[in-house]
């Protein structure tokens, strides 16, 4: 299988989306003339012309609502935002209009929009840059919410959320673009990943590591180093938050007995505290622990890099949790 | 504070635009069946049969009709929660809106949205929103599917006095100035928000000077004359029909009621309400059709099928069964 | 004490405050003339005239940013949002700007300031008017999240609210403005409610009922039907949501060994996930049953009267959890 | 496009503004200092050690000097994510913002802000700000609380013309003339917005007509002579501090680097840029200098000085230690 970087399955999605469906198009500053901010529409202006892949002034709140606009009405957008920080000045587009277009017109208007772009902390980018406000999206009733880890789930989910007939909220990890992974070939309608299905990216036996779009690979590392020193983590990554594969999450969890959850974002009611209440409920009685959580310190994030690393969540940290939920220290 | 720039609104209450009673008789009909609509919800409101907020557009008729009278069917129309009369301008009967106001099955959105959110795809009546200014965009989001696809169509957008300072009107101004979308943006400048009068809201009386901002085409008028309406918006339909650029439209115009049901209005003078309910809208195309000769009797015979209509239409909504259902309405399978 | 209603109470001390301090004024829609959109400013205009009553146009970003910049030089702003469904438009300025100033600035400057206004469902306001928020600004370190249940708690802690020196979110219920009750006099110094303590509401040795603003009430309704079955319920009340007083919290689930947690919102992601999470961390050992969740259906707000009541959380159902989480069932 | 209304750039390359030595020695320190601490940055960052975005405003140093030397101490700043300049305008030494840029404990903000976020509460500097036209509101804010003390103070605030199609930006404009604030908007027009030139982000070439829109005063011209900077800006500061009332301003200036380290700016022709190079401001301030008759030894002694200070400001930030806590900068005890 052909090995591809996030950013480049992200870009084929999109690619072969735009060729199979003509009411698709791509919407966000420097999308077309400038290849994107992050280059993952490398080469669609080129393919597609000014008409499909459409630079915008800044103006997310503008250009969201065109998208749902333009969704209501037939079109298939892909809104990029430059990042998921600058969503924050389009939230209400998303929240009042996209997810509640369906419901307030009885079932008339459906809306069909991809809103996508970078999610999360990059590096030393400050307090104001820095941000994952996952937990914000996955509240809401009427969005579906996807974070893809890998190259490959980022291309079979974004191509599955740009056939979705509901809004999805599509955030990518911003520190993720380079990874690599092994992508399936095969032709426009093969490898879709259905939303809503969580992966199992490691097994093991003796502990749950829940944890999704880039803490997915701090798990994985800190499960080769625990396994080191014998213990077994299976690492299991939801891909989507809404709707969330509790089934797939809560047989790991009640067949190991313990369960942590990794997050890059602020503790206090991010998402793994959703994640928490339902493991509890699900599986009380096979818990041998309390659900552990690693998260980002609860503060803004710092520009120096020393201060930016302390803050987030490393696999030390991750490791430190695994040994606490097994009373191993 | 009046500008240079301000176009002054012609006071044109002797010289009313040309017509014929073939062409001001339906618009009439229908500003009177949009007045008796509202006034069936404001006693349905008063009996406890309506809830929530009850936005009426009684005073303002001849904006909305003259305005949507301008349209085919193919275009498309996005307003405000204060939208009643457009859908029915648009195209929707009676019985669907009174049906949605009482929360009935029936209702044109199931009972879901209420009055606020009036939403109809048969007509393109893209919908309600509660949101001051967030429907702007999606306006032009409309409109940018016309011109992407070609397909001729030209969207209205309504919004009042009060949404011109907010973000999302600003942003849906510039794009569709930018890209040049077949938009109209209707300002429906009843002078309040809320308790606010603009001049406690806006630093210059005309509206429409937003256009200049974006070199974009404006127009501004008094909305007494439905036909008048109608022509001045068919200039700019016809603009961005043709050339695809969107034009800011202002239309002076008054609501004789408070801001919802639950709002007194007592930051208006009795004068001042009276004053303009001389100058209502309907009884000015109702002596106008008198005076291009429509028979006394004609107009009886009209009123008396406009009272039968909505009176059909509250009986419907009284007697339909409840709404019943709302989880097949989240996420489309 | 006097029983006085909840509008009445923020009234209250929004003039005590706007008397003893005179850097502290109100801006927001319908605050002035009108006297409020839900009349809670009543005679503020009156008595300290235009200049610290201030009307705005709608423009929800552009008056919460000038609040924020009028409290970094000195000023301590109430800002009214009409609703905090209108706070979507203008969530930018407060988790970007006033919740990230002082540390953005290095300590240098603060943000003495109050988002104030109704949050939650009223009756049949439909999808867009009927929603609670409170997880979103819960997230945000930087801020502080108050929700008062009752006169009394929306006195003393729209006070401290109004001294804090830090962006305070303060959510009131839309539906509790005419509730009452009895609220001690006193000084205008006298009877401040600390921010982050919380609150028992009624003690109860069976089960710990937590809740916060509106649903207080409906767990308090719930505890009367149950005390009639024999079934003590403790109802505790953070009143604050972040900082979140989690030891009193704990006490009384570790002394009853079951919680039910009832929020007025959606359920995914919702703050009581967060409550979920720590009670399980802190209690495990002393829980009998999984924590139980009473939500709104997880669906945008119909409008119909049938349909909101079925959607909202009501006695019966927080009934029915007690007694799942009781086992009677 | 440019509409009737449009503001014509004079051409005034050889008309420069009546100054003396005196007046434009300082000023041209100050850019020449900015110019050297961008250069010190730019090549601290290719190092790793500066992180993050660093946008440089090398090309557009008239700007703030000019503007920044018509106020006094009192008077408020508010800038963008591309402010050290301004922050350095404002009264704030090389030291604290370069290490401020390393992220150390000496740092302006502690290491916490880096580039983006210089606030200085010593010299009113109420920061740098990273959400595009999030920071209007803030600037309006200051301003308004100007007007409620009555301290006489004026706020400018900074932004580029990419930030004028924003919501933010609007709100501001809109809520600055209502209320009549004490603020000068300042729109540094470098003609792009990243990668986006200008006539792909705006529907007209001249930003300032946005003050049209509410009868706002407003004021354009291009920005490389920086003592017509101070002059032209003094005047809006005087409305502002006399009358009360705000000012939109648009200074159409050119950056020589990319948006930010990380972009190598191919959107632009090497012509473009060489043209626009010719027209440095700080080769125009000297020459200025000579010409006033300063003797060449003098700026020779001017420019070993500012090599010092940006030196020593390299020195102190790559010797200070790290920035060791933030804890303590999350909730104001
Ligand atoms: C963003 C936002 N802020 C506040 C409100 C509350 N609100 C509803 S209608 C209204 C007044 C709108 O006035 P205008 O735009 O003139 O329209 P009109 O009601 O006069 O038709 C306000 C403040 C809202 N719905 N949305
Ligand atoms: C709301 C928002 N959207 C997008 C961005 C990303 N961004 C940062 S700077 C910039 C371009 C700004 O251009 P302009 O306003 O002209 O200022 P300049 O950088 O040219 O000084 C963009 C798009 C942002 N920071 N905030
Ligand atoms: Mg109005
Ligand atoms: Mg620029």
């Amino acid at each position: 299988m052909p090995v591809i970087s996030y950013r480049e399955a992200l870009n084929q999605a999109m690619r072969e989306e735009m060729d199979r469906d003509p009411s698709v198009f791509i919407m966000g500053e420097e999308v077309g003339h400038y290849n994107g901010a992050y280059k993952v529409t490398q080469g669609l202006l080129q393919r597609f012309s000014e008409r499909r892949v459409v630079d915008t002034p800044i103006a997310e709140m503008g250009f969201a609502g065109i998208g749902v606009g333009a969704a209501m009405v037939g079109l298939r957008p892909i809104i990029e935002f430059m990042t998921f920080n600058f969503s924050l000045v389009a939230i209400d587009q998303i929240i009042n209009n996209a997810a509640k277009i369906f419901q307030m017109s009885g079932g008339q208007y459906h809306v069909p929009i991809v809103f996508r772009g970078p999610s999360g902390p990059a590096v030393q980018v400050s307090s104001q840059h820095s941000q994952s406000f996952e937990s914000f999206y996955a509240h809401v009733p009427g969005l579906k919410v996807v974070m893809p880890s890998t190259a490959a789930d980022a291309k079979g989910l974004l191509k599955s959320a740009i056939r979705d007939d509901n809004p999805v909220v599509f955030m990518e990890g911003e520190t993720l673009y380079n990874t690599t992974w092994e992508v399936p070939e095969g032709g426009p309608d093969d490898n879709l990943i259905p939303i809503g299905v969580a992966d199992i990216k490691r097994e093991g036996k003796d502990i749950t590591l829940i944890a999704w779009s880039k803490m997915v690979w701090t798990c994985l590392d800190a499960a080769k180093k625990l396994a080191e020193e014998g213990i077994e983590c299976e690492v299991v990554d939801p891909r989507t938050l809404r709707p969330l594969d509790v089934n797939t999450l809560a047989e790991s969890v009640r067949k190991t007995g313990r369960c942590v959850i990794v997050e890059v974002g602020w503790p206090v009611a991010g998402f793994g505290a959703e994640v928490a209440y339902q493991m509890q409920k699900l599986c009380m009685d096979s818990l041998d622990a309390p659900i552990e959580r690693v998260c980002s310190d609860d503060v803004p994030m710092p520009y120096a890099k020393n201060l930016e690393d302390e803050v987030q969540p490393q696999v030390k940290d991750v490791v430190a949790a695994v040994k606490r939920a097994l009373y191993l220290e | 504070m009046s500008t240079p720039d301000t176009k002054r609104i012609e006071a044109d209450q002797d010289s009313p635009a040309d017509t014929t009673v073939a062409e001001l008789a339906p618009l009439y009909r229908q500003m009177l069946a949009i007045r008796r609509m509202e006034e069936a919800s404001a006693k349905a409101y008063s009996q406890g049969k309506i809830g929530g907020f009850l936005h009426l557009i009684i005073g303002q008729e001849a904006v909305c009709v003259g305005a949507i009278a301008a349209l085919q069917e193919k275009d498309y129309v996005v307003a405000t929660y204060r939208e009643h009369g457009h859908a029915y301008a648009k195209g929707v009967a009676a019985r669907p809106i009174l049906a949605e106001l009482y929360g009935k099955k029936t209702g044109l959105v199931k009972g879901l949205g209420g009055s606020m959110h009036l939403f109809d795809k048969k007509t393109n009546f893209l919908g309600g929103y509660g949101i001051v200014g967030g429907h702007v965009p999606i306006a032009a989001g409309a409109a940018f599917a016309s011109k992407y696809r070609g397909d001729g169509a030209a969207t209205l957008c309504f919004f009042g006095e009060g949404a011109s300072t907010i973000g999302g009107f600003a942003e849906g101004l510039a794009l569709a100035a930018l890209w040049k979308l077949p938009v109209v943006l209707i300002c429906e400048n009843n002078q309040y928000s809320m308790g606010t009068p603009m001049y406690r809201s806006l630093a210059v009386e005309d509206v429409s000077l937003r256009a200049l901002a974006h070199g974009m085409a404006r127009d501004r008028f008094d909305g007494d004359d439905v036909i008048k309406v109608k022509r001045r918006i068919a200039e700019a339909v016809e603009r961005a029909r043709t050339t695809g650029e969107p034009t800011l439209v202002e239309v002076v115009t008054y609501r004789f009621r408070g801001h919802s049901m639950s709002d007194p209005g007592l930051y208006r003078t009795k004068d001042e309400v009276e004053e303009w309910k001389r100058r209502d809208p309907l009884n000015r195309s109702r002596q106008r059709l008198l005076d291009l000769g429509m028979p006394e009797a004609d107009l009886d015979a009209l009123e008396t099928d406009v009272k039968a209509e909505i009176e059909d239409a509250v009986k419907f909504a009284e007697d339909s069964p409840p709404a019943d259902e709302y989880f097949p309405y989240v996420i489309k399978e």
